[in-house]
């Protein structure tokens, strides 16, 4: 045990190791250009859109939080997986990541968003949870929010003859308030997430 | 004097009887009395074969009888000061309420609400009680409030709720809630309980049988020799639910 | 034709915002209503005329003939039943209130069977409580205890709790704290931030452990209680303890488990001890659309609720003594005129078994189960349907119901009205 | 065509200024006439005591809030039954009778009209079905606006015409007779389980302070015309040492009105202590009447109590709260959304207790220290003192020094030293009756004109024969003679219908509802107002059509339409 001890130190000791140790020189660590990386903020004004948040793969990755008086999104770095949907995806151009953007803006292409909002008539009581608790409702409708009576057409969906009934599926922006929302498990949110390519938008200069 | 009372077979044996008027002191000026039979007023005759042996001057040697099926009968002895009751078989709901002396004898069982706001004298019961044995009416703050209930065999649920004072002394078991609510006076129960004493705020029960479902809020004193009882027994004050300060003893 | 803001008679939320498409005498659809409400509104299947039992069967026969049997039936009885009320309106109900009195009935409600412990248990300590709006504007905790509104009261939580826009609570769904108890994880468990799976029966000791817990004695609690952990009674205490407003709704789960009126009791009591350090509503959730109304108009015209026996001409009340449920199976009643409900599908056995040996009328809109043991069925008008009248909502609050369509039917009004008449010998109320 | 000559009465009718002069009175058609046929039915009074119908302008009867201190209190449901009898229905209940036990006692007291002291406008058709269920009296309503939300924007606004606005919306969709005010701002303070301890303090959440709600509601009921005056239940009720806040409220108290008060302020022996704790409490009856004395317009009713059990209902929410804490009885509560509270509790006044036998003292104190007796009306806030079934009693006490002194002896020692009762030795005439149970009932309800309160030509023939002889009756000496006079009338006329003989209902009833239609300029009305229907669908919980009551509530309504304002 001891001898082996001894050993080691002398291995360990010797001045060519600890020269070698010390001064060897390496290439630098470089980005590769096709690598995607951390999202960073181009400083355009962040809506609140949270297209990021929903079209990000990767759980607690990103949010959206208070900055200031507006809002930012907020990267973190354990959970992100680096994919850079969130920054093809925004619309407003708030994050930047590599040459995402100049690609896209080069090729034309871009993320387009949409939801489905599918109901199980046989598992919905039509209680109005849903059309109550949605945000988009409550705005478009302050009623509607205040007790599930629609005083207008703008709402996403509204209960009829006992259902829930799909009005404006467009408006929906996928937060998924009325699947949390619903007792019975009848309304699902389905995310749609489209590529296409398209002339130049200015928007993605 | 003797006053027996012996029912009559009657159409509709389901109906119930509603016989306040009997207590031995209306029986001095006769037997003329009013009872209900369903919504229909009746007289005392028309219901029972009445037999009168000997006479009194005061209601205090007045014994009443009551003979034949009297599980429908509701109300004897309400109000009865003095005197006493003898019933051979079963009597109906509310007997002895508001009594406040004399003696009722029970050799049947007793239904519901027996000794209901009772203020004083003495019930015996040699079957078994009902539910409300004891206790007050809806909404009223006391209950029972002097006087002596001794059930010889079992009482239904919610025994002795609202006791305020007197004795209640249950020979056989007790259902759910004995001394629920309750205020002041002593509850004795030789058999079983199920949750006893809820919320009580002040007076005293012993049980010396088993007790199920024991409610959390009650805090373990001390224990305690009870010599009348020769056990044993813990000591619980409580319900803290309800800043009581009513003392349980169960045996350890 | 289109009619709005329709109330909805079918349970005790009384939703008052309905939009309903009437063509030709018929309903052809239902906006802003639970499945529940669509279905009051959309199957609705009523006999042409009176029926009447016979050897051989059924027969038919006219409203006057009805009328006469039923008034005969009743005249004759020593102990006579009027049982129901709780889906028709305050009208028809104050009508069988005057027959009770007249006949020396024992007239009782649909609460013998639903929240009549609740009603024990107000007898007993009282009930802070308030209207829905203001829990709708205020809350920020409520608790669903022995409850299941998504089935019950299906737009319970959207319109007056959980997900309602307050006034004081402009974001309702993050701002409003949800806790359910109950002994198993219903579908209302299911969108709650807490959930209290209490084991059968235990709803009085939680209750209790609770109270004592407010109260600064959580040292006497052992650390488990009806199946709850200490550690979880303490949170919900903390959580109760420092709401802004809270309410607490209850149902059948509590009135109708083991302890019955004495569960409702300590609940209110628990309501009472967080009221001294925050402000605490509780109030029961009442089923059938006009339950409460029943509730109110019996109170008003004879001092008690529901269970009120006439037999001697005063009125009395004891329930478990003078309760429908009770005198049926004790077999004391000879006659019984059910009104507005369904005995026959939830009484015992033994209760409804009664109900077929003696006879016994029914006045109600729909053939159900009781029709099923009785002698003679007078179909009506259906309150909030076809006929306008009174109901409360279970906060107490009175609706106007709509008549949105006519049938062609009498009023129950009406014909119990002329039910009275007959046995008051011609003259009216 | 109905007619009853009414002989040898021995007639006392304020407002007409007549005084115990025996007189004939001709009623024909439910109204008092000149004279009538030979035809008509004859009524010998024999001289007895003939006062226009008893008022009571505030009791609690109808609504919400009466029938659950009825559903909650089987227990008193066991006193005061009786069996159906002619036309008289089943009635239960002492103090919290059913409706028909309501209406037959005070027709049998000779009391044809009352008005229901607080009724919240979401809950008014529950108030109107139980008028129609209480067939006896003339009802009217007066309708709680201490919490509205809508008022207490327009009263932060410092607008005065919206304000009235509002007020005139919800009385027509309440069918209410007048404003009332209980505890200004406190109730809606207790929507969060708080509440306010001054008039200056700020209402939480609405910036406004219950002195702005108060003066800026005067402003608007005299703008509107209202024949009532607002109705006031000031702040603080029952605390000891608030004498001063209900001082400082009678202070803020302009005189806006010629013909009657400006402010009614209610139960006000509630509203009179001194002392700062319940162990130091006493009576500031002498401050209070001081201040109303030298105000003509303010008029107070004594709140008086009585002992024995009866049961506490207030639409002030936090001041029940502070009771039931004090007693540990049952406590109900019932705050209505956007508009008011409620708290029911049931108390025992007892003479060992020397804070009841101190408010016992200070009601009386109220009554026999205000100079005018058109500013203290006879009230016990029935049944919060004492049920009304007490009036007789009381009517003892204030004519009787006697009656008092014999009382005082069986109370607590404390009573003696705490007020100055037994000091007082005043005793109240016949006159002084008649005014503060009719006519200054009628004049200070602004229903003179609509026949109530005297018994001049064309007034409504509301008449109470009281079996007393003025001219033989010593009501120093024998009051107990006039107890019981008091407690059952010969005959009791309601719109010239004979209703009651010696306590007996003969008749049934056809009661009529008073409400105010209160006019507005066209481009004030709330129906038009897209804010106000916009916040009315948010946060109300019924819709804004199904809110208002319908007509078919009353069927025997009386509209009172006033002057639109400008």
């Amino acid at each position: 045990m001891s001898s082996s001890l001894v050993w080691y130190i002398r291995e360990f000791a010797r001045a060519e190791w600890i020269k070698k140790f010390l001064f060897a020189k390496t290439a630098p660590l470089v980005t590769p250009t096709h690598f995607r990386g951390f999202p960073e903020p181009t400083g355009k004004t962040c809506t609140h859109a949270l297209f990021c948040m929903m079209a990000c793969p990767a759980p607690g990755a990103i949010e959206v939080v208070h900055a200031g008086d507006g809002w930012m999104p907020k990267i973190h770095k354990g959970h992100c997986i680096r994919c850079g949907l969130c920054v093809e995806v925004c619309p407003n151009g708030v994050l930047k990541s590599g040459r995402i953007r100049e690609t896209m803006g080069r090729e034309g292409t871009s993320l387009l968003f949409s939801f489905r909002i599918a109901i199980d008539k046989d598992l919905c009581t039509g209680c109005g949870n849903c059309c109550t608790a949605c945000p988009v409702n409550k705005q478009a409708d302050a009623q509607m929010g205040a007790g599930g009576h629609s005083s207008n057409d703008d709402v996403i969906m509204r209960v009829q003859e006992g259902d829930i009934v799909v009005i404006h599926e467009d408006k929906c922006t996928g937060c998924k308030t009325c699947e949390v929302s619903c007792p019975n498990g009848a309304i699902r949110i389905a995310r749609i997430l489209e590529g296409y390519q398209q002339p130049v938008q200015e928007g993605l200069q | 004097m003797r006053v027996i009372l012996e029912s009559k077979v009657r159409a509709k044996p389901n109906l119930p009887i509603e016989a306040e008027a009997i207590i031995p002191r209306n029986f001095l000026k006769g037997t003329d009395l009013l009872v209900y039979e369903g919504n229909k007023e009746r007289t005392l005759s028309e219901l029972f074969w009445i037999f009168v042996e000997g006479t009194a001057v005061s209601p205090e040697n007045i014994e009443v009888i009551l003979k034949g099926d009297t599980s429908r009968i509701k109300r004897v002895g309400e109000y009865m000061d003095t005197g006493s009751i003898v019933i051979e078989g079963d009597i109906g709901m509310h007997c002895g309420n508001f009594m406040s002396g004399g003696t009722i004898e029970i050799r049947g069982n007793a239904d519901s609400w027996l000794g209901r706001e009772m203020r004083g004298g003495t019930i015996l019961c040699r079957g078994n009680a009902s539910h409300y044995c004891a206790t007050g009416y809806r909404g009223e703050k006391k209950g029972m409030q002097g006087g002596k209930v001794e059930v010889f065999g079992s009482t239904g649920d919610f025994c002795a709720e609202y006791l305020a004072g007197g004795t209640v002394h249950i020979h056989g078991s007790a259902g759910d809630f004995p001394g629920v609510e309750m205020r002041g006076g002593e509850l004795i129960i030789e058999g079983d309980a199920t949750r006893p004493c809820g919320n009580m705020k002040s007076g005293s029960c012993v049980i010396l049988g088993t007790v199920h479902d024991m409610l959390p809020t009650f805090e373990k004193t001390r224990q305690r020799v009870l010599p009348e009882w020769k056990i044993t027994a813990d000591v619980y004050k409580g319900d803290v639910a309800n800043r009581g300060k009513g003392t349980l003893c169960v045996r350890s | 034709m289109i009619i709005h803001d329709v109330i909805c008679p079918f349970c005790g939320c009384l939703c008052d915002d309905l939009e309903l498409e009437c063509e030709g005498g018929k309903i052809i659809k239902v906006q802003n209503g639970c499945a529940l409400a669509e279905s009051t509104f959309m199957t609705d299947t009523r006999l042409p005329a009176p029926i009447r039992r016979t050897e051989s069967g059924w027969e038919e026969i006219s409203y006057n003939e009805a009328i006469k049997e039923t008034a005969e039936i009743l005249q004759g009885a020593d102990r006579p039943l009027l049982y129901g009320w709780s889906s028709t309106h305050g009208e028809a109900q104050s009508v069988g209130v005057h027959i009770a009195e007249l006949i020396g009935a024992v007239i009782d409600n649909t609460s013998t069977v639903c929240h009549g412990p609740s009603i024990l248990a107000i007898q007993e300590v009282g009930h802070p409580g308030c209207t829905l709006g203001q829990v709708k504007n205020r809350a920020d905790v409520i608790i669903y205890w022995g409850c299941n509104p998504i089935e019950a009261h299906p737009r319970h939580m959207s319109r007056y709790t959980t997900y309602a826009t307050g006034f004081f609570v402009p974001d309702a769904q993050r701002e409003r704290t949800v806790i359910v108890v109950d002994t198993r994880r219903t579908d209302t468990a299911g969108i709650a931030d807490e959930f209290v799976q209490i084991e059968h029966g235990g709803d009085y000791a939680v209750l209790s452990a609770l109270r004592a817990i407010v109260r600064g004695k959580a040292s006497v609690i052992p650390a488990k209680v009806a199946g709850v952990s200490k550690e979880q009674l303490i949170r919900i205490a903390e959580i109760c303890k420092t709401a802004k407003f809270g309410a607490i709704f209850f149902g059948l789960g509590l009135t109708m488990s083991r302890g019955k009126y004495k569960n409702i009791r300590n609940a209110i009591e628990l309501t009472d001890e967080l009221n001294r350090h925050t402000k605490f509503v509780i109030s029961p959730l009442r089923g059938h659309g006009n339950v409460y109304g029943s509730n109110e108009v019996f109170t008003w015209m004879t001092g008690y609720p529901f269970a009120v026996d006439f037999a001697r001409g005063i009125a009395f009340y004891n329930p478990g003594e003078t309760t429908a449920v009770d005198i049926l199976r004790r077999g004391e009643c000879d006659a019984a005129l059910i009104v507005a409900s369904d005995p026959g599908a939830n009484f015992p056995r033994a209760a409804a078994a009664h109900l077929a040996k003696i006879p016994t009328v029914v006045i109600d809109p729909h053939v159900n189960a009781t029709t099923a043991l009785a002698r003679i069925h007078i179909p009506c008008t259906a309150a909030g349907i076809d006929a306008a009248g009174t109901a409360y909502r279970m906060d107490g609050v009175p609706i106007r119901l709509k008549k949105v369509i006519d049938r062609g039917y009498p009023d129950d009004a009406e014909i119990l009205k002329k039910i009275y008449d007959r046995l008051n010998g011609g003259k009216g109320p | 065509m109905t007619e009853i000559w009414v002989k040898n009465a021995c007639v006392i009718d304020p407002l007409n200024h007549i005084n115990g002069e025996i007189m004939d009175i001709a009623i024909r058609d439910g109204r008092i006439v000149e004279s009538v046929s030979d035809r008509a039915d004859v009524i010998d009074a024999q001289r007895c005591l003939t006062l226009p119908g008893g008022i009571d302008s505030h009791t609690h009867v109808s609504g919400t809030k009466v029938n659950f201190g009825r559903y909650m209190s089987p227990e008193d449901m066991r006193a005061g039954r009786t069996k159906r009898k002619g036309k008289m229905h089943v009635t239960s209940g002492y103090y919290v009778p059913t409706t028909f036990g309501n209406s037959y006692r005070y027709s049998a007291m000779g009391y044809t009209t009352l008005l229901e002291g607080a009724m919240a406008p979401l809950e008014a058709r529950h108030t109107h079905e139980e008028f129609t269920a209480t067939p006896h009296q003339d009802m009217m309503a007066n309708t709680l606006f201490d919490g509205n939300w809508a008022v207490m924007d327009a009263v932060r606004e410092k607008d005065v015409r919206k304000t009235a606005a509002v007020v005139a919306w919800t009385l027509k969709a309440a069918r209410g007779y007048g404003i009332k005010l209980t505890n200004p701002g406190g109730t809606e303070a207790w929507g969060f389980g708080e509440d306010l301890t001054g008039i200056h303090e700020m209402v939480p959440h609405f910036a406004v302070t219950p002195a702005e709600i108060i003066t800026t509601m005067m402003r608007a009921n005299e703008l509107l015309k209202l024949p009532h005056s607002v109705h006031l239940h000031c702040n603080n009720l029952g605390k000891p040492g608030n004498y001063q806040t209900t001082l400082e409220t009678f202070d803020i108290v302009p005189d806006l009105n010629p013909d009657r008060q400006t402010l009614y302020a209610t139960h006000v022996q509630f509203h009179a202590y001194g002392g700062g704790t319940w162990k130091n409490i006493c009576s500031k009856a002498e401050e209070i009447t001081s201040s109303v004395n030298s105000r003509p317009q303010i008029v107070m009713d004594m709140g008086q109590i009585m002992f024995g059990r009866t049961m506490t209902m207030t639409a002030d929410g936090p001041m029940e709260f502070n009771l039931h804490c004090l007693h540990h009885n049952k406590w109900s509560n019932h705050d209505v959304e956007l508009e008011t509270g409620s708290g029911i509790i049931p108390v025992t006044y007892s003479k060992k207790s020397a804070v009841n036998c101190i408010m016992w003292a200070i009601g009386l104190e109220l009554a026999l220290l205000t100079k005018n007796p058109y500013q203290c009306l006879l009230e016990t806030d029935n049944p919060n003192g004492a049920p009304f079934v007490k009036y007789p009693e009381i009517i003892g006490l204030l004519m009787s020094k006697r009656y008092r002194d014999e009382e005082c002896a069986t109370l607590h020692p404390e009573t003696e030293k705490r007020t100055s009762l037994c000091a007082l030795e005043r005793e109240l005439n016949w006159h002084d009756i008649a005014v503060m149970t009719r006519a200054g009932q009628a004049k200070a309800l602004g229903i003179v004109n609509q026949g109530k309160g005297h018994l001049g030509i064309g007034a409504e023939a509301d008449i109470a024969i009281y079996p007393i002889r003025t001219d033989s009756v010593d009501p120093a000496r024998e009051y107990r003679k006039v107890v019981e006079g008091f407690q059952k009338t010969r005959y009791t006329i309601k719109r010239g219908r004979v209703v009651s003989r010696d306590g007996d209902i003969i008749v049934d009833g056809a009661n009529a509802t008073f409400w105010v239609d209160a006019m507005v300029p066209e481009d004030l009305k709330m129906e038009n107002d897209p804010e106000f229907i916009k916040r009315f669908e948010q946060f109300y919980t019924v819709r804004m059509s199904n809110y208002p009551v319908q007509d078919v509530y009353l069927p025997r309504g009386r509209r009172i339409e006033t002057e639109v304002f400008t």
